[in-house]
């Protein structure tokens, strides 16, 4: 089989190997869940629940607050201990529920909907608002929306992202070869509600085994085909998945459903048809713990709110020269400055550790114009000379430079021998840019 | 269980690559073409190097202080300046010639311009083009026959051309003889348009298309500039650096293409398309050029579009240099015109961001 | 003091070439020797004090709008005089500067004076002003031309320095010439800054 | 007049004498407008197109007035008062004719009278004894080369805007230095023709 791909991007060490084999294992309900309001892009969900209030495994504790937003489920049975100020892996600080676990884990009863075909699409996305689902790649996009396009709007193809790019990562990996039946079913309830003719699973070449499960059960689908994609980052970037799959290029500055596609995650189809067959409402997801600093690895299924420190102890615990954890991959991830309760989100696909080794700080010397970052950029920009731009605060000339069509991947950053914070200086340019254009939009509309 | 944890930007894996590993490999890849001048010259050429370096290294330092900047001169950046410059002079270059060349390259070309990565020009054919401007006898002249070689053609094929007495022809010989093959090239081409000596010329110009004199070109057994003289250590040592994509190998070949096809189209003197293509490679400057000048990160372009229209440009006008110009070699002077176009190049030639053409 | 203030400031603080950067092309063009540059620079300075006289005098008889022209005219004409002069007296130095000499005309140092000093003061001012810039121009030039002909011809005002220097016939080339200016510009800027610093 | 005359002198005054680098005429606007790329073809194209009607110009009025009635030492006073009143002649022609051009290039004109490479190339038509073609040809190809070296130094002037350069070569004092090492460069043209 072909294997597809696109223009530019690094190979950066895997380090899969070091989580591959570990297969999805449920952890331990906490005693203590922190769950914050703001799991997702958009306005935090508003609380419903007060103090002392108990609450059921999967019971509503928060209500989306906009059109872009999400709801919040209770992800245990108990009480609700605290609302306040809570650390965030994202964020840094933000406002949670705290709920201490009581006896036994009750579920809330919900309806279970197993012929999906013959419910009303819009009946459907009003199910999954209603069960808080978001992209589980790490956007966090709430995904009702991105599964209501405007009528005008054609939608060919649904792909569902395996790639997983992130080195490091193995959750969807797992999620592929262990859920295999539930996620190509919510791959079909997703080309349901945007009545696509053909749906695509794209895994990156380095994952054989979810290949294989995949391709055995979709033998039998006319309409959904495994797509084998190119082990390189970041390939599992959505612009960068949809070129390879389809030849199809996003505008500038537009969404997938400009050029007639939708993009799930694997985790986020799981997370569908979970909602959709049996009712459940997003609370739980899968959590790759790994890395060179931790004593062992593991694939866990855990709990919202369940505390990175528990994970990581579960796991195996860190070594004592660990230097730096990550929320996410290496490539994307956030540096935490503490594990202790800081919470698990909907949208933290990963808990990495690492030593001095992998992640050594170097100084920042001037840029020696190799143009290594201008050959790997995914998004063929000149990150080289947009920095530039930037550190002089010339942000016209960077906007010029399609400083906003930047996806933050990190490659040039990886990639370059003067060790310049590529990203960083994107965030601010982007930052900016969007400030002085918005300006601008306001001065003309005046 | 808080240990001192680090925080910074993503993304938290950095490639095993500093712009100090750049510069080292880079004199790496100029090591064997350094030995091979030893081989040639003598031990001369190590006291050329040495102080090409360290002026070179001096000369950073010093303006460093002067303009209160951080130090850097273990970055290796000043240490590939000097070594380059070393080829780009004749081996019995006085000495503090050298070092004034190299001083020069890095004071004016390099610091004045904001140091490293900064410089328009490449520091170390300013150099070299500030020796042509000011000592232009001792660059062109003083040639001396490397260890197992000549200069252009050897004492003994320049007697097989019978002269039958005339003078000129004598002279053209003799001439074409002491000189490098560029140089004889030049002259020979000139003379081939004069009746009396033309014969003579045509014989000479042939010798030089020779394959037995291509590949002692090849191995470095004739005339020129250290540089000049060691076109196959440098092509090891280019191949080298392509291979461990410190370098773009676009430049190199577009570079040498382009002045391959023109001189074999119009290097000639039986009509288009008799010139030795192999000549104008292995002579001169250019293997040196292409592989280590042009593609010197900071003054080449960014864009992949962008080093070929610069490659190109440098083969043309090689040429040009090399077939109408008043020196015998153009590599250096073309690497210097063309460097003042990559800002330019740079700027036309930005690529439509993904997505940017579907418009 | 006025008189000696007007005087001096064309010589340090606004001095023509360094500082405001005006007559450029002569500046760099006729310097290759010291004595070039003391010719060219009498030369300017005469023509300056020449028009700057003449149009402190005409100010209040020249309507706005023909002033430029006017000026210009004035100035030509005084090019003419010395263009003369020098073709009858020191023919070789007319030789080297060549070009230069018609080209005073376009010096944009004598236009500036006549536009934005001598049309707005009185005569004797204008005479001082011309003075002053005209030497500041004289210097400038006398120094670059000296560094270049040091540099380049290991030599100053013809006569040999020293014995056995290889001179860097780079200085007397063109690119040599927008160095030396480059470089003395940021000195002088350098000095400046100290100076204010202090 | 052999096709190969004209491209002599063509090549030359662009490349091998060309008029700022080599020659050192028209420095002030090359120095002063060479900042940004748009501008530096604005006063390059403004240049070209005055240079080569004042070649003409003062040709014939060096050709059919001076000479015809000796009055050669009027050459200085009468070609500056032609390239003054021929740009605002031209400026009047372009703002009524062709306003997109004049758009374009209008305000570079006024700046350009007292650019003394418009000057020096009418007086070196004559020195050099061309004829009537080759002065519109070397007038025009001298502005070519004036807009080359121009254009050139603008897009080294953006670059250096971002470049990290000591306090006191900024500006002026490092665009001087760019122009010796851009000069040094051309002067690998040299003997080409």
């Amino acid at each position: 089989m072909k294997v597809l791909t696109f223009k530019g991007g690094i190979h950066p060490p895997e380090g899969k190997e070091l989580s591959e084999d570990k297969s999805l294992k449920k952890l331990k309900i906490p005693e203590q869940v922190i769950i914050p309001l703001s799991q997702h892009i958009g306005a935090p969900a508003k609380p419903i629940v007060e103090i002392g209030d108990e609450v059921k495994t999967g019971q509503k504790i928060a209500e989306a607050n906009s059109k872009i937003s999400a709801n919040i489920h209770s992800s245990i049975t108990g009480k609700v201990k605290a609302i306040g100020e809570y650390l965030h892996p994202a964020l840094g600080k933000a406002r949670a529920v705290v709920i201490e676990k009581t006896e036994g884990d009750e579920w809330i009863e919900n309806k279970k909907i197993e012929d999906y075909d013959s419910v009303d699409s819009e009946k459907l996305v009003e199910i999954i608002r209603e069960r808080g689902i978001v992209g589980m790649g790490g956007a966090t996009f709430p995904t009702d929306v991105k599964l209501s396009p405007p009528p005008w709007k054609d939608i060919d193809y649904v792909i569902l992202n395996g790639a997983e790019c992130e080195p490091y990562l193995t959750c969807d990996d797992r999620l592929m070869r262990e859920k295999t039946e539930e996620i190509i079913e919510g791959l079909k309830i997703i080309m349901k509600i945007v009545d696509a003719d053909k749906g695509f699973i794209g895994i990156e070449h380095n994952k054989p085994s979810a290949i294989k499960n995949i391709q055995k059960l979709c033998k039998n689908i006319n309409n959904i085909e495994v797509k084998i994609v190119k082990t390189k980052y970041p390939q599992g970037a959505e612009k960068q998945l949809i070129k390879a799959i389809t030849n199809r290029e996003v505008p500038v500055g537009g969404l997938p459903l400009d050029v007639g596609v939708v993009v799930q995650n694997v985790g986020t189809s799981l997370a569908i048809y979970e909602a959709i067959v049996e009712g459940k409402p997003l609370i739980e997801r899968a959590v790759t713990v790994s890395g060179e600093a931790m004593n062992d690895t593991a694939n866990f299924i855990v709990r919202i709110g369940d505390t990175f420190e528990n994970l990581i102890e579960k796991a195996g615990g860190l070594k004592d020269n660990v230097k730096k954890i990550i929320s996410g991959g290496p490539m994307m991830g956030i540096a935490q400055h503490s594990v202790k309760n800081v919470p698990v989100l909907k949208g933290v696909s990963g808990i990495l550790a690492f030593t001095d080794k992998k992640t050594h700080h170097d100084e920042e010397l001037p840029c020696i114009s190799c143009a290594s970052c201008v050959d790997i950029c995914p998004m063929k920009l000149i990150p080289s000379k947009i920095v530039k731009f930037i550190k002089n605060e010339k942000y016209e000339e960077a906007d010029e430079l399609e400083i906003s069509a930047c996806i933050e991947c990190g490659s040039c950053a990886y990639v370059c021998p003067s060790k310049i914070p590529i990203v960083q200086y994107m965030k601010i340019g982007k930052n900016e840019v969007r400030k002085i254009n918005a300006q601008k939009k306001q001065e003309e509309e005046k | 269980m808080d240990k001192n944890l680090q925080v910074s930007i993503s993304p938290h894996l950095k490639q095993n690559i500093s712009v100090q590993k750049v510069m080292w490999l880079v004199v790496l890849a100029l090591l064997p073409a350094f030995i091979h001048t030893i081989i040639l010259f003598g031990i001369r050429t190590i006291w050329v190097t040495l102080t090409a370096i360290i002026t070179a290294i001096i000369s950073e330092a010093l303006m460093q202080l002067l303009f209160n900047k951080k130090i850097t001169i273990t970055d290796g950046s000043a240490v590939v300046t000097g070594m380059l410059l070393t080829f780009n002079v004749p081996p019995t270059i006085a000495l503090w010639k050298v070092a004034l060349a190299s001083a020069f390259g890095i004071i004016i070309a390099k610091q004045l311009f904001g140091g490293l990565g900064y410089n328009i020009f490449n520091p170390a054919l300013v150099g070299r083009a500030f020796l042509v401007a000011s000592y232009p006898v001792a660059i062109t002249s003083g040639w001396v026959k490397p260890t197992g070689g000549f200069l252009s053609i050897s004492q003994r094929a320049a007697e097989s051309i019978k002269t039958a007495g005339n003078q000129t022809a004598a002279k053209l010989v003799d001439t074409v003889s002491s000189a490098t093959p560029l140089t004889a090239l030049k002259e020979v081409r000139k003379a081939a348009s004069n009746p009396e000596i033309h014969d003579t010329a045509v014989n000479l110009w042939d010798k030089l298309y020779s394959f037995d004199f291509v590949e002692n070109a090849f191995l470095g057994k004739i005339g020129g500039c250290l540089g000049e003289t060691t076109a196959i250590t440098i092509l090891i040592g280019g191949l080298f650096l392509m291979i461990l994509k410190i370098i773009d190998w676009r430049i190199p070949l577009a570079y040498i293409g382009t002045l391959g096809v023109l001189t074999w189209i119009f290097g000639g003197h039986n009509g288009l398309f008799t010139g030795n293509p192999f000549f104008h490679i292995f002579t001169g400057g250019l293997m040196l050029g292409a592989f280590f000048m042009a593609t010197d990160m900071v003054t080449s372009p960014l864009t992949k579009s962008g080093r070929w229209i610069f490659a190109i440009s440098l083969g043309l006008l090689t040429f040009i240099i090399r077939m109408w110009g008043g020196y015998p070699e153009g590599v250096s002077y073309s690497i210097l015109i063309m460097n003042i176009f990559v800002p330019l190049i740079d700027r036309y030639t930005v690529p439509k961001a993904f997505g940017g053409g579907q418009e | 003091m006025r008189a000696w203030k007007e005087f001096t400031k064309g010589i340090i603080k606004e001095n023509p070439v360094f500082v405001m950067a005006l007559g450029l092309c002569p500046t760099l063009a006729v310097t290759t020797s010291a004595v070039n540059g003391v010719g060219m620079g009498l030369a300017s300075t005469f023509v300056l004090l020449g028009s700057n006289t003449v149009v402190s005098i005409i100010k209040k008889m020249v309507p706005n709008k023909v002033r430029i022209p006017m000026y210009i005219v004035v100035i030509a004409t005084f090019v003419t005089l010395v263009q003369m002069f020098m073709k009858a007296y020191f023919p070789a130095l007319d030789k080297a500067l060549g070009l230069f000499i018609p080209l005073i005309v376009v010096n944009c140092m004598i236009l500036g004076r006549a536009e934005a000093f001598a049309s707005k003061n009185n005569l004797f001012y204008s005479i001082i002003d011309a003075l002053g810039v005209g030497v500041g121009f004289t210097l400038a030039l006398t120094l670059i031309g000296a560094i270049r002909e040091m540099l380049g011809s290991n030599s100053v005002f013809g006569m040999q320095l020293v014995e056995g220097f290889q001179p860097m016939g780079f200085f007397v080339l063109a690119p040599g010439a927008f160095l030396t200016i480059g470089v003395l510009i940021a000195i002088f800027k350098a000095i400046e800054k100290k100076n204010k610093e202090n | 007049m052999s096709i190969s005359g004209l491209f002599v002198i063509s090549v030359s005054a662009i490349l091998v004498n060309n008029f700022v680098l080599a020659r050192f005429l028209g420095l002030c606007p090359f120095m002063g407008v060479s900042k940004k790329l748009d501008s530096a073809f604005g006063m390059g194209g403004a240049v070209i197109f005055v240079m080569t009607i004042a070649s003409a110009v003062t040709w014939i009025i060096q050709n059919y007035i001076l000479n015809k009635f000796g009055l050669q030492y009027l050459q200085t006073i009468a070609f500056i008062l032609v390239i003054a009143s021929l740009v605002q002649f031209i400026e009047m022609f372009l703002h009524k004719a062709l306003p997109h051009l004049y758009k374009a290039l209008g305000i570079y004109l006024p700046l350009i009278t007292t650019n003394c490479a418009i000057l020096g190339v009418t007086i070196l038509n004559i020195d050099e004894g061309y004829n009537f073609l080759e002065t519109i040809v070397h007038g025009f190809s001298a502005g070519l080369g004036f807009l080359l070296a121009l254009v050139m130094m603008a897009g080294i002037r953006e670059k250096l805007e971002l470049a990290d350069v000591p306090e006191s070569l900024k500006g002026l004092g490092l665009t001087f230095v760019t122009a010796s090492l851009m000069s040094l460069a051309f002067m690998g043209f040299a003997g080409l023709v």
